[in-house]
């Protein structure tokens, strides 16, 4: 069997051989020119236990928006299998516009405060709106530089998780 | 002893004083907002009465309603922990009014010290030092001058009418006052609509020390030694620890002996804490006093091995404090870390929303106060602390060895916590050192553009391989137990099936 | 210190040990029987190794495959835990010949002081008081008789060739002498096919109390206090206590330079445990010498402040114990609860099988050490206790509230535990009062027929409704859920069709 | 929803009314005369809360045996619902002769020793036969009085859990 994964924007290609149970047992993955022969056993719907060349490791894989979140030794990656239906997802995920960045609310809260006005330009990491939740007032920053392009809500206004709130370009 | 009480709180500090009640034989009354239903508070209780829609203002901090149930349920006395209604004079009163005792201080207390302009006229009556400062609005130019002058630069001007830095600025000598006033004074119209500014003594680089203390209702006030609290970010406390590394015996006395007199002066009792800043020549200055339990009372509990709030309840049952002062003997040293649920990468954004897994660590020496379990939302409403890891360790080498481990073993997952951030600064060697100040986190860890990036790891590689043999794994055997069902995101989750298929392993062997 | 060890041993004393090193940052290395390949310690550990197949004798035990696994890992010492090998003195043996320190005694120290009649008599050498007895068989009935006037009565006739009360007379006064010899020595005969037997002084009711030492390799030895060890059931220790309610300073520093001069005179290193009856008039009699880490070492720990792993490795790495005696001061009080994979209710049957949920206690001053995890399978083929609940307190009183909320808190499902029992034994008047003995439990809970009966709910009716409720709303729910679907078992437990449900009424608010 | 359980060898009525939601919500339920309005919450696969009458429960409900589990308070209970599938498995498992004691292993282990022969009384709680398992002997023993009938294993015999070793009458 083999996989394409995508990882930190990088595409790996991996090629599984020999395992024969399906929640444990032994066999080799490639990885490029690295080859690791993989002793593992699934503990619980999410727990994975890996024994490579003696190490020891234990992986929590479970299913985050469309791709698999991987906690290893604390360390969280989140990586997506290319298969047909992920390559379709990776091709209309692409359709936002190039440049453009939409700032959204991360979780259900209040605007408090807008600090920019349609026109104005910002820096990379300059607050554009402040919005309060969970007793705290967060304030949401650019990550690009741009000007902002629409401003979708106004101040006192409660928003929900994800609704588009300023948009940059 | 109550034999019933209620407790008007929520999360793990609910928890925390359910368990206290439980060890001294007290049936619990909880109260839940609607989104807390499942909230683990309301399953530890003995009873649970819902007291209102999911904001805090229709629900925890709902005096009449919260008195309501209390009545219904008949219980002797309401326990308030800390945040929501703990340090509010009128919810204290309305409990006297009702006859039902307040597990705290009295509303006169809360009144003389919750308020911090008042709280600093009783200390300085009582000769405590405070942060030197003209109190009053500035109206003179020269006033100031002489001002600055007599307690010595630099000195800070800030905005009578509001903080958040908006109006302040630091004046390092003479030369730059006239002209900070001013500027000062433009940004405080500007920001706040009103100018007026006043001068204080300007503390460099300070820690953040507060002082535990315990008054009986006869005037007996005991100290529990020193917290540390400089670890902060956005002005709130990530790490506390006990004994601090600048305190000394002489000054924990000093400083011990101060609280207690600041405390009586107030007609205090229960449990308090007096805050310090300490400057770099250990001279101390009263802050402010949280009349209530604090959510770092652990790290005193482990060095002294007083359990608070048992002691809280002991108070407000009308018991005598049972030890003096000289039986009060710091062992080794202990440390809390806050899990918060927030991304320390991104600018310690909350990060709601429901856990996956979640595994305390154990073993020994380790404490987890939690108000989370697995499977549980950490709703948007509230305060997002889900839990604190406290360590103890004959000093305080061990107890950084001990937190980075415990720090290690806890899984949250689902949900951005703290935890990396806290096993970053557990390995930073100014932190390791005890050289740091309240400002330490942001001019540490701070980068303008991501937050407070996390450490890369060394062998990144491997782990990445490793990560990506997990996830293909994970991916193969959902494909191999359901070919006909195409990729329901949810089939990989299912226990049940992996259990049936595990026992075939079994069987195979 | 150490860079790598190999942890030879499983369960929740493989878990301590690498907690241990963690704290040092020392590479740990597990090993696993084939029935242990999904267990906590092989996760737990940097690396992992199969030792064998599940039988211990083919794995945990197997001497050379072990070394064959430290050879290849390059680990620089072995940790043998406790039970297994770690008193197997050619086990210490051959990783002292294989240049792999072993992190225990020498093997000559296990030697003396592991067999315990050479034990017996490096006692007797060092003026350390012994159960009386006539050490060798009884030829003479005469002798015997004057031995055992020198003596007094009670006096126990023993079988010399085994063990299990067979062949076992307690002898109250000389008239009945003659007769229990006879009948013990064909009871003897018969059991065991020798008719031996020797005399000891019978010590009624006594207490078993075992003295912590601490040895380094440079010939310092300190004592750590005692342990309370007599609440047992065949004759394995179910609950452990420090310090001993009948034991005062005097006696505690009595016990203590005995207990050190017998593991110097051994020329012993390592933690050790002097194991010694206590009778009713305080005399204390040495049994034997364990000669490693106990169960029970943490009791000790939460009292005196001292990890003892870590100390183990210290010493094992040639380090110096850095503290005196004098420094050694026990704070508070310390108890261990025991949680067995078995039924109380049952003679303590053994109770494998898998464990649906497992919720540790948490909170202030609890520890847990645990070798196991919600969905994991007990193994019939090791040891039945899966994990260790410690408590501290300021008192006796405190650990024994505290510990009766947190065998409340504990929930293990799936199979039976000890816990229950726990609880009935901290409500025991007599145990609060801390009069008990080695026969203790025997003789205040055995029942003939179901063994040890738990205590009837109150409450029963009410409790009984309650959960008839929640049968039938699990069955009702079962129905709504899969109407098609007539009674499969499995679907009531699907936690994603439950998610699915929960978010829509969620969305009902 | 009327459905009849059986606990402790008794059967109970339970009539069922009002809840709406199947993971959560209030409504009543009779036993007998007794009338619960039972506010109840399914937070995981096993765990309900129930709040029944202001006082609050925790249930582990999990399927055993052909029955539910029931563990609260730390007691534990056994229940049967006696649906037509659970009313046919009473009657099939009535089918052990009255006054028959089968004693089976509880669990795989190695018979140590045989404490009866065929043909001899035994008193209830008299040991009959010694397993070991886990590291110990465990006497088993004869709940009821009479006479041993057939014995099916010998010294040094590996058995499996839940095999027939020794039958009384």
């Amino acid at each position: 069997m083999t996989l394409e994964l995508l990882v930190n924007n990088q595409i790996y290609t991996l090629e599984i051989k020999e395992f024969q149970h399906s929640v444990g047992s032994t066999g080799i993955v490639r990885i490029g020119d690295r080859e690791y022969v993989v002793d593992y056993r699934q503990l619980d719907p999410l727990l994975y236990s890996l024994i490579i060349q003696g190490r020891s490791y234990q992986a929590f894989v479970y299913k985050a928006e469309g791709s698999y979140g991987v906690d290893l030794e604390g360390k969280t990656y989140s990586i997506q299998i290319l298969d047909e239906a992920g390559k379709r997802l990776r091709v209309s995920r692409a359709s936002t516009l190039p440049g453009q960045q939409v700032i959204s609310a991360p979780m259900p809260g209040k605007v408090i405060k807008l600090l920019v006005k349609v026109g104005d330009p910002v820096e990379a990491g300059q607050g554009v709106v402040v919005v309060e939740a969970m007793k705290m007032e967060n304030e949401l920053r650019a990550s690009i530089r741009g000007i902002v392009k629409e401003i979708k809500v106004s101040e006192g206004m409660a928003v929900n998780s994800g609704e588009p709130l300023v948009i940059l370009e | 002893m109550f034999k019933k009480i209620l407790i008007a709180n929520r999360g793990e500090i609910a928890l925390r004083i359910i368990r206290a009640c439980r060890d001294l034989e007290i049936t619990t009354v909880a109260i839940y907002s609607e989104a807390d239903r499942g909230a683990l508070h309301v399953r530890y209780a003995d009873e649970a009465y819902c007291v209102g829609p999911p904001p805090a203002i229709q629900s925890y901090l709902n005096i009449e309603k919260i008195l309501e149930i209390a009545r219904a349920a008949k219980v002797e006395a309401i326990h308030p922990g800390y945040g929501f209604l703990s340090e509010n004079a009128t919810f204290a009163r309305r409990c006297e009014e009702e006859g039902v005792v307040f597990i705290g201080p009295s509303s006169q207390a809360i009144q003389a010290m919750g308020n911090k302009t008042a709280a600093r006229k009783i200390a300085i009556q009582e000769g405590v030092p405070v942060v030197p400062g003209t109190e009053d609005v500035i109206e003179d130019d020269r006033m100031a001058m002489r001002f600055a002058e007599e307690i010595g630069f630099p000195v800070v001007i800030k905005a009578a009418a509001g903080g958040g830095g908006k109006g302040m600025r630091i004046v390092r000598n003479s030369r730059d006052m006239e002209s900070a006033l001013r500027s000062a004074r433009s940004e405080a119209r500007s920001a706040f609509g009103d100018p007026s500014v006043y001068l204080e003594k300007y503390i460099e680089e300070p820690r953040h020390i507060e002082i535990q203390v315990l008054g009986d209702k006869y005037g007996k006030m005991l100290y529990l030694g020193e917290r540390e609290c400089s670890i902060q970010r956005r002005h709130q406390k990530l790490i506390e620890e006990s004994p601090s590394v600048i305190v000394d015996p002489d000054l924990r006395q000093r400083m011990g002996k101060t609280a207690v007199r600041a405390a009586l002066a107030a007609g205090y009792y229960n449990a308090g804490t007096l805050e310090f800043l300490v400057d770099k020549n250990k001279n101390f200055y009263f802050l402010e006093m949280n009349t209530r339990l604090q959510v770092e009372h652990p790290v005193t509990e482990m060095v002294t091995g007083i359990d608070l709030v048992k002691e809280q309840l002991r108070i407000a049952a009308g018991e005598r404090l049972s030890y003096s002062q000289e039986e009060i003997q710091l062992h080794g040293a202990a440390m809390e870390c806050r899990i918060y649920a927030e991304d320390p990468e991104n600018h310690f954004m909350p990060s709601p929303g429901k856990i996956l897994v979640l595994q305390p660590p154990l073993g020994p020496w380790i404490r987890v106060d939690s108000g989370t379990f697995q499977g549980d939302e950490i709703s948007v409403y509230y305060d997002s602390m889900i839990a604190k890891l406290i360590v103890w360790g004959r000093d305080r080498r061990e107890v950084l060895q001990r937190m980075s481990r415990a720090l290690d073993e806890y899984k949250v997952l689902g949900i951005r916590t703290t935890i990396p951030f806290h096993k970053k600064v557990m390995k930073n060697p100014h932190f390791i050192a005890g050289n740091f100040h309240t400002h330490f986190i942001d001019s540490q860890f701070l980068d303008g553009s991501t937050g407070y990036p996390l450490e890369e790891e060394m062998d990144a590689d491997e782990l990445r391989d490793i990560a990506l043999i997990a996830a293909s794994l994970a991916y193969k055997n959902r494909k191999d137990s359901s070919p006909s069902t195409p990729s329901t995101n949810r089939n990989i989750l299912n226990p049940w099936k992996w259990m049936g298929r595990q026992q075939a392993l079994r069987r195979g062997f």
